[in-house]
């Protein structure tokens, strides 16, 4: 390949100041940007992949369990974290709106709106983790083996818990760690290890796909609130906003990895009566 | 330039010493350690990749040595079991993800993508940058796996084993492969944005040189591949520490699913290998029979289907784990599908080479050594996409011949290759072309005394991984042993001449090759700081040889 | 190769955004709704394609991919292209686990 | 060190000359195509080397009958060995209905084998020439890969699972049993011998040294295990008579404990049987209510065998009487692991 001839570029000189001296435009700067951040977000799609596959096939070769498992969950939690999310998405979406008009000031406000709705989402998560954990739900080194008293915890709160809501009382007490090792007689005991095991599972996918997602979050505060203090600086226009572009688009990322978690780990086991 | 007057005093006092000549580039503008260590300029970051994985090669070529020396003798003498296990699994890991992956894609990328399209730099160079600290972590904390005291495991990382039985630093190494994968993922993420977005005006796809196709085909196996090996170490991770059965079938988890996770990625890794070294061979071999490459459009969809298809086989691996015997079918069918892509780039070679005016300088000399090996390799690929043989060839060494034919044949010849060829632009230095063809001759010859017989050994039913064996094998081993010698010389040769060259060697034209991609014909040897004096603008397909020679000769 | 196809970067209205809010509530309502249905073996395929037009809708307006080059619509088809084949060919080594030879 | 060189394995079962065949094919077909390639790079090489410094040779940029046809017969090729490798494959994987049954259980770092006929023994397999043998595998830890390269055959021994295999040697003689997965240190220690034998010699091995038959060991973990509590065969039972149920199709109720469609059966093989044990709550018979303990951590996967040996050798009114030293289910309890907990 030859080039035969060439053309003079004035190096340093008529640059913008947001352009990258190995750019020759803003367009292809920008372009360059957006098209990393999708290419970024195809990586993570496959980085949730991996654990949507081991969820595809532990909710294959144990359904009923998961079903159940499922049934644990918190769904006006869920439910009510998934419409923080999407108003979150939506002021992401305004901020990005606001740069591309060089409104600086309200999309720095969006931003930080957003980071706002982020906290609420993490603080509705600490506190069904909190209530997850209470019930003997989080996955440890002591729920191993035959140890399976943590899953009989669990169930027995959840039937205390329907109980206290039959009899139209909103407070339920926790069941008594005693009482539940004494029940614990594996010679009458129908769901044994194995439910235990299946039910573990379903939790331990369960903390570690919303923990990642959680991580995903904190990573995404960091970011917003950078990139906020650089807009309330007037860092961008018209002409250059790909960074409040890119962490929009990361963003909306986390935003769809919610969207299909919500169904699949809360709404599972909905149909079986709550 | 502003920057020259500003750089020339130091330039002048180091430029000397080093018996440079007198232009600015990017070797000599200048000379800070700072300057090397945070430099966001490609060439140089190719350069600090170059240094790292020579030093890992080292350390993965003498675990090798200690492996070879071991398996000597039918009992376990030099080594015992537990050393043996961990220096097999050192070796694989440091060979794979901190030596073949990142050579050609790491170091001849890094170099040569931005100088190939015509662009000042990739598209991100402080992420660049920041890829290359990620490497040098990952290093680093591998490294100390080892040195607290390894990891027994093999590189496969097989659960239960590897999250209930082994006692060895499995989640060091894990957190060691984690941080370097991402800077796998972030390095194929640049090239992949760098080729789509920086390239010079005039550069349409089908002008692109074959190895960049390569480059850019083994990135999106990066970008695709190397997450799910992450989330897969992290889940193995998880389940060591806490104790949870994820893996474990005592405790409700399923030890083939991490095997379909690990290759999802492993396979396909293997294309991160030899991908770029396929590159390589079509750019030497049209420089060296100074001739366009026979179907470029196929040569570089090819590469494409290769990276494509390789997502689709990997369940190869897993024949005998007893897993649905209708997937294994299907697995090896699809398995198939890998081979015709590879056969066709070995013809169209072939035919480049027919009626070309071929000199035999190092480069070429490594690339026919390249092709035999990686056809002995892809021919054996054969024996194992077919069930009814692979049943009694998996886990033997068939398997490790086969793999090393591929990987050392393949992506280790073709890195030398690359090496050699490029060598005069990225050091502006010719190196001895006796011991260079002289290199390439050994470790060609050495390589086959290794590697070819334990096919046969394979076949014979020697399990890998074995540190002792019955002493039916040992005459084969004892061959294999004695090919390891003359292979390592082979290999220690370049290390001994090419730094010589750096310093000592003569004075490179910018064209030594007579190569027609825009790194030979555009920018001198080695190239300014940002590569092009002026934008190149590109006219015509890749290696336009014919057509010039109309002064010259008529025919 | 410097500059590519100019793409629009014209900001969207803001009724589309309310407008997409608004869809992604109802969405969200009716896949509660539909988990609390016993749709027996079409339960997760109903959820998840209710999940996926929800995830279309955020790919398609508030990422701007009605206004984005081809290439970043590769990706998108890229990802979904891939996912599947991972969950696929996984599934189709443990569903057909127990047919008979 | 020379004495004992081979360059070709034994050939001792029938299925191994199908494979050598095979691969014999294979490696013609192999070496021509590198004989071809490193002929005409050679060649090429030869005959087009640099004969003039300023000579630019003719362009060639593609030829479409010859790009095709290097792809279409390489296709071929692939097809013809994708479909005998798959014939070969079917050979390997499926065993004669007529198979005699042994069982291995690997782990770190041996081989245990037990014969139905009682026969146990380690590191050591001893099989009659000219008779299928199915071997059922299973592993008490890590995976590890049960492989006889005489035979030609090889099948990964999972924990928590049977996987099998199965053979029919042609030749007298002793061959290896290598573990070929990487199963940790001891790992190249993990290896057995075969031993072929005539049908005579192996009934005269078989009956020499037999404690008693797989079966009959069973029959008193069967008691002792307090199985027959519950499984009496009789009208006072409260769980399923297991007389003949073995391989036959069994109607079950739940599944995990939740009902399911009225008529799904399961099919009655070692597997079932090894998962009922161990998660009663499974796969849970029809008609009976799921009141059985979990038998894991209670039976070693040897003992396991041998139970299911016994279910399956369990005809027609064979289920032995209640005894008075059957105790109380609570014996299971007391133990259990469970009590550990705190």
């Amino acid at each position: 390949m030859s080039a035969t001839n060439e053309i003079v570029q004035d190096h340093g000189q008529h640059h913008h100041k947001d352009l990258a001296h190995h750019f020759d435009t803003l367009e292809q700067q920008h372009d360059a940007n957006t098209l990393g951040m999708w290419a970024f977000l195809l990586t993570e799609v496959l980085f949730f992949g991996g654990l949507f596959a081991a969820y595809t096939i532990y909710r294959y070769k144990y359904s009923a369990m998961f079903e159940e498992a499922s049934n644990h969950l918190d769904i006006t939690l869920g439910a009510t974290n998934t419409v923080i999310l999407i108003l979150s998405s939506l002021t992401m979406a305004l901020a990005v709106r606001c740069s591309q008009t060089g409104n600086s000031l309200w999309t720095g406000r969006w931003l930080l709106i957003t980071i706002a709705f982020g906290l609420m989402f993490l603080g509705v998560k600490f506190v069904e983790w909190k209530h997850d954990y209470h019930i003997h739900l989080m996955p440890g080194k002591d729920w191993s083996g035959k140890d399976y008293w943590h899953w009989q915890y669990a169930k027995k709160a959840k039937d205390m818990e329907t109980e206290a809501h039959k009899n139209g009382s909103a407070e339920h007490s926790l069941p008594d760690r005693k009482d539940v090792l004494a029940d614990n007689d594996p010679s009458l005991g129908v769901r044994g290890i194995q439910e235990s095991q299946q039910a573990r599972l379903f939790f331990l996918l369960y903390f570690c796909m919303t923990s990642l997602h959680a991580l995903h979050m904190l990573v995404g505060f960091v970011l917003i609130g950078i990139i906020a203090y650089f807009a309330y600086q007037g860092a961008y226009s018209p002409e250059y906003y790909s960074p409040v572009e890119n962490i929009g688009l990361y963003w909306h990322f986390v935003d769809i990895v919610w969207i299909f978690l919500f169904p699949l780990l809360y709404l599972l086991g909905a149909h079986m009566g709550h | 330039m502003a920057s020259v007057s500003l750089e020339s005093e130091t330039f002048k006092k180091f430029a000397d010493v080093a018996g440079r000549d007198n232009d600015v580039n990017y070797l000599n503008h200048d000379h800070s350690i700072t300057s090397w260590l945070f430099t966001l300029d490609h060439k140089r970051i190719g350069l600090l990749y170059l240094v790292t994985i020579t030093l890992m090669f080292l350390l993965g070529g003498a675990l090798a040595g200690a492996i070879r020396l071991e398996l000597l003798t039918p009992k376990g003498d030099f080594l015992t079991a537990d050393t043996y296990n961990k220096a097999f699994t050192a070796h694989g890991i440091i060979m794979l993800f901190f030596f073949l992956i990142p050579s050609i894609p790491a170091v001849l990328g890094n170099f040569l993508v931005p100088l190939m399209i015509g662009a000042k730099d990739v598209a991100f160079p402080r992420l660049n940058l920041f890829s290359y600290y990620l490497y040098f972590a990952g290093s680093v904390i591998a490294l100390t796996a080892l040195l607290l005291g390894g990891v027994d495991t093999g590189w496969t990382f097989y659960t239960p084993f590897s999250s209930t039985y082994s006692n060895s630093y499995v989640i060091v190494m894990a957190v060691g492969l984690f941080v370097v994968g991402f800077s796998s993922i972030l390095t194929g993420l640049n090239f992949i944005i760098t080729v789509h977005r920086m390239r010079c005006p005039g550069l349409t796809w089908f002008r692109l040189p074959l190895f960049i196709w390569g480059i850019y085909a083994t990135s999106v196996v990066q970008l695709l591949g190397t997450p799910v090996i992450a989330v897969t170490l992290g889940l193995l991770g998880v389940e060591r520490t806490l104790g949870v059965g994820i893996f474990d079938p005592r405790l409700g988890g399923d030890p083939i699913l991490f095997q379909h996770l690990f290759w999802f990625y492993s396979h396909p890794a293997v294309y991160i290998m030899i991908l770029p070294s396929l590159g390589v061979a079509s750019e030497v071999i049209a420089t060296f029979s100074r001739k366009n490459v026979f179907g470029y459009h196929i040569i570089a969809f090819s590469s494409i289907a290769i990276a494509v298809f390789g997502f689709i086989v990997w369940a190869h691996h897993m024949f005998t784990t007893g897993m649905s015997p209708y997937a294994a079918m299907v697995f090896s069918l699809l398995t198939f599908s890998v081979a015709i892509p590879s056969g066709i780039k070995v013809f169209s070679w072939l035919a480049t080479m027919y009626g070309g005016s071929i000199s035999f300088d190092t480069p070429m000399i490594y690339i026919f050594g390249f092709l035999g090996l990686f056809t002995i390799g892809g021919m054996t690929g054969l024996f194992l996409s077919t069930l009814g043989t692979d049943i009694h060839l998996h886990d033997t060494y068939f398997i490790v011949a086969h793999f090393h034919y591929i990987m050392v044949g393949g992506a280790v010849l073709g890195y030398m290759a690359g090496l050699h060829y490029w060598w005069p632009k990225i050091t502006g230095r010719l190196y001895s072309e006796f011991w260079g063809k002289l290199s390439a001759g050994i470790t060609f010859i050495g390589f086959n005394f290794t590697f070819f017989p334990q096919f046969i050994l394979g076949y014979l039913g020697m399990p890998r991984r074995y540190y002792e064996y019955p002493d039916e094998f040992q005459v084969l081993n004892v061959f294999s042993s004695a090919g390891a010698t003359i292979l390592a010389i082979g290999y220690l040769m370049p290390l001994v001449y090419m730094p010589y060259s750096f310093f000592f060697g003569e004075k490179a034209n910018s064209n030594p090759y007579g190569g027609s991609t825009l790194e030979w014909t555009n920018t001198t040897s080695p190239p300014s700081p940002h590569n092009f004096e002026k934008t190149p603008v590109v006219t015509e397909e890749p290696y336009h040889y014919h057509g010039k020679e109309a002064a010259v000769v008529s025919h | 190769m410097a500059t590519t196809e100019h793409s629009t970067h014209q900001p969207a209205p803001l009724s589309l955004y309310l407008a997409t809010f608004g869809m992604l509530m109802f969405l969200t309502i009716l896949t509660i709704f539909a988990g609390f249905q016993n749709f027996g073996m079409w339960s997760t395929p109903i959820a998840l394609g209710i999940a996926g037009v929800k995830a279309a809708l955020v790919v398609v307006i508030f990422m701007h991919g009605y206004s984005s080059s081809p290439l970043t619509w590769v990706i998108i088809l890229a990802s979904m292209f891939f996912m599947t084949i991972m969950l696929g060919l996984m599934l189709s080594d443990y569903m057909s686990r127990g047919w008979a030879m | 060190m020379f004495e004992e060189f081979k360059w070709l394995p034994e050939q001792a079962s029938t299925v191994a000359p199908e494979v050598d065949m095979l691969m014999l094919f294979i490696v013609v077909v192999t070496v021509v195509i590198t004989a071809v390639v490193a002929a005409l790079t050679l060649g090429f090489a030869i005959a087009f080397r640099r004969k003039s410094e300023s000579y630019i040779p003719a362009p060639w940029f593609g030829n479409i009958p010859l790009e095709i046809s290097w792809t279409l017969i390489p296709v071929g090729i692939c097809l013809v060995m994708f479909s005998w490798g798959v014939k070969v494959y079917s050979n390997i994987v499926i065993p004669p209905a007529d198979a005699m049954e042994i069982y291995a259980v690997g782990r770190q770092w041996m081989w245990k084998i037990q014969h139905p006929e009682g026969q146990r023994e380690i590191n050591a397999l001893h099989v009659p020439i000219g008779r299928p043998v199915k071997v059922t595998l299973t592993s008490e830890d890590v995976i590890h890969c049960f492989s006889i390269p005489a035979f030609r055959i090889k099948q990964d021994v999972v924990p928590g699972r049977y996987s099998s295999l199965w053979f029919q040697a042609t030749k007298a003689g002793t061959y290896q049993l290598f573990c070929s997965e990487y199963c940790g240190t001891e790992h190249s220690r993990m290896i057995g011998k075969v031993i072929v034998m005539e049908e005579a010699d192996y009934q005269k091995w078989l009956s020499e040294g037999a404690e008693s038959g797989q079966a009959l060991q069973g029959r008193k973990l069967y008691t002792k295990l307090q199985c027959v509590t519950c499984h009496t065969g009789n009208a006072e039972a409260k769980a399923p008579n297991l007389e003949g149920i073995y391989r036959k199709h069994i109607p079950i109720s739940h599944i995990d404990g939740v009902k399911i469609k009225d008529g799904t059966k399961v099919f009655a093989d070692d597997s079932y049987i090894r998962e009922s044990i161990l998660y009663p709550n499974a796969k849970v018979a029809a008609g009976w209510e799921s009141i059985m303990p979990t038998y894991q951590g209670l039976v070693t996967e040897e003992e396991l065998l041998q139970v299911i040996a016994y279910i399956k050798s369990l005809n027609q009114g064979q289920t032995p009487p209640r005894t008075e030293e059957t105790p109380t289910p609570a014996t299971i309890q007391n133990k259990s692991p469970n009590k550990e907990v705190n």
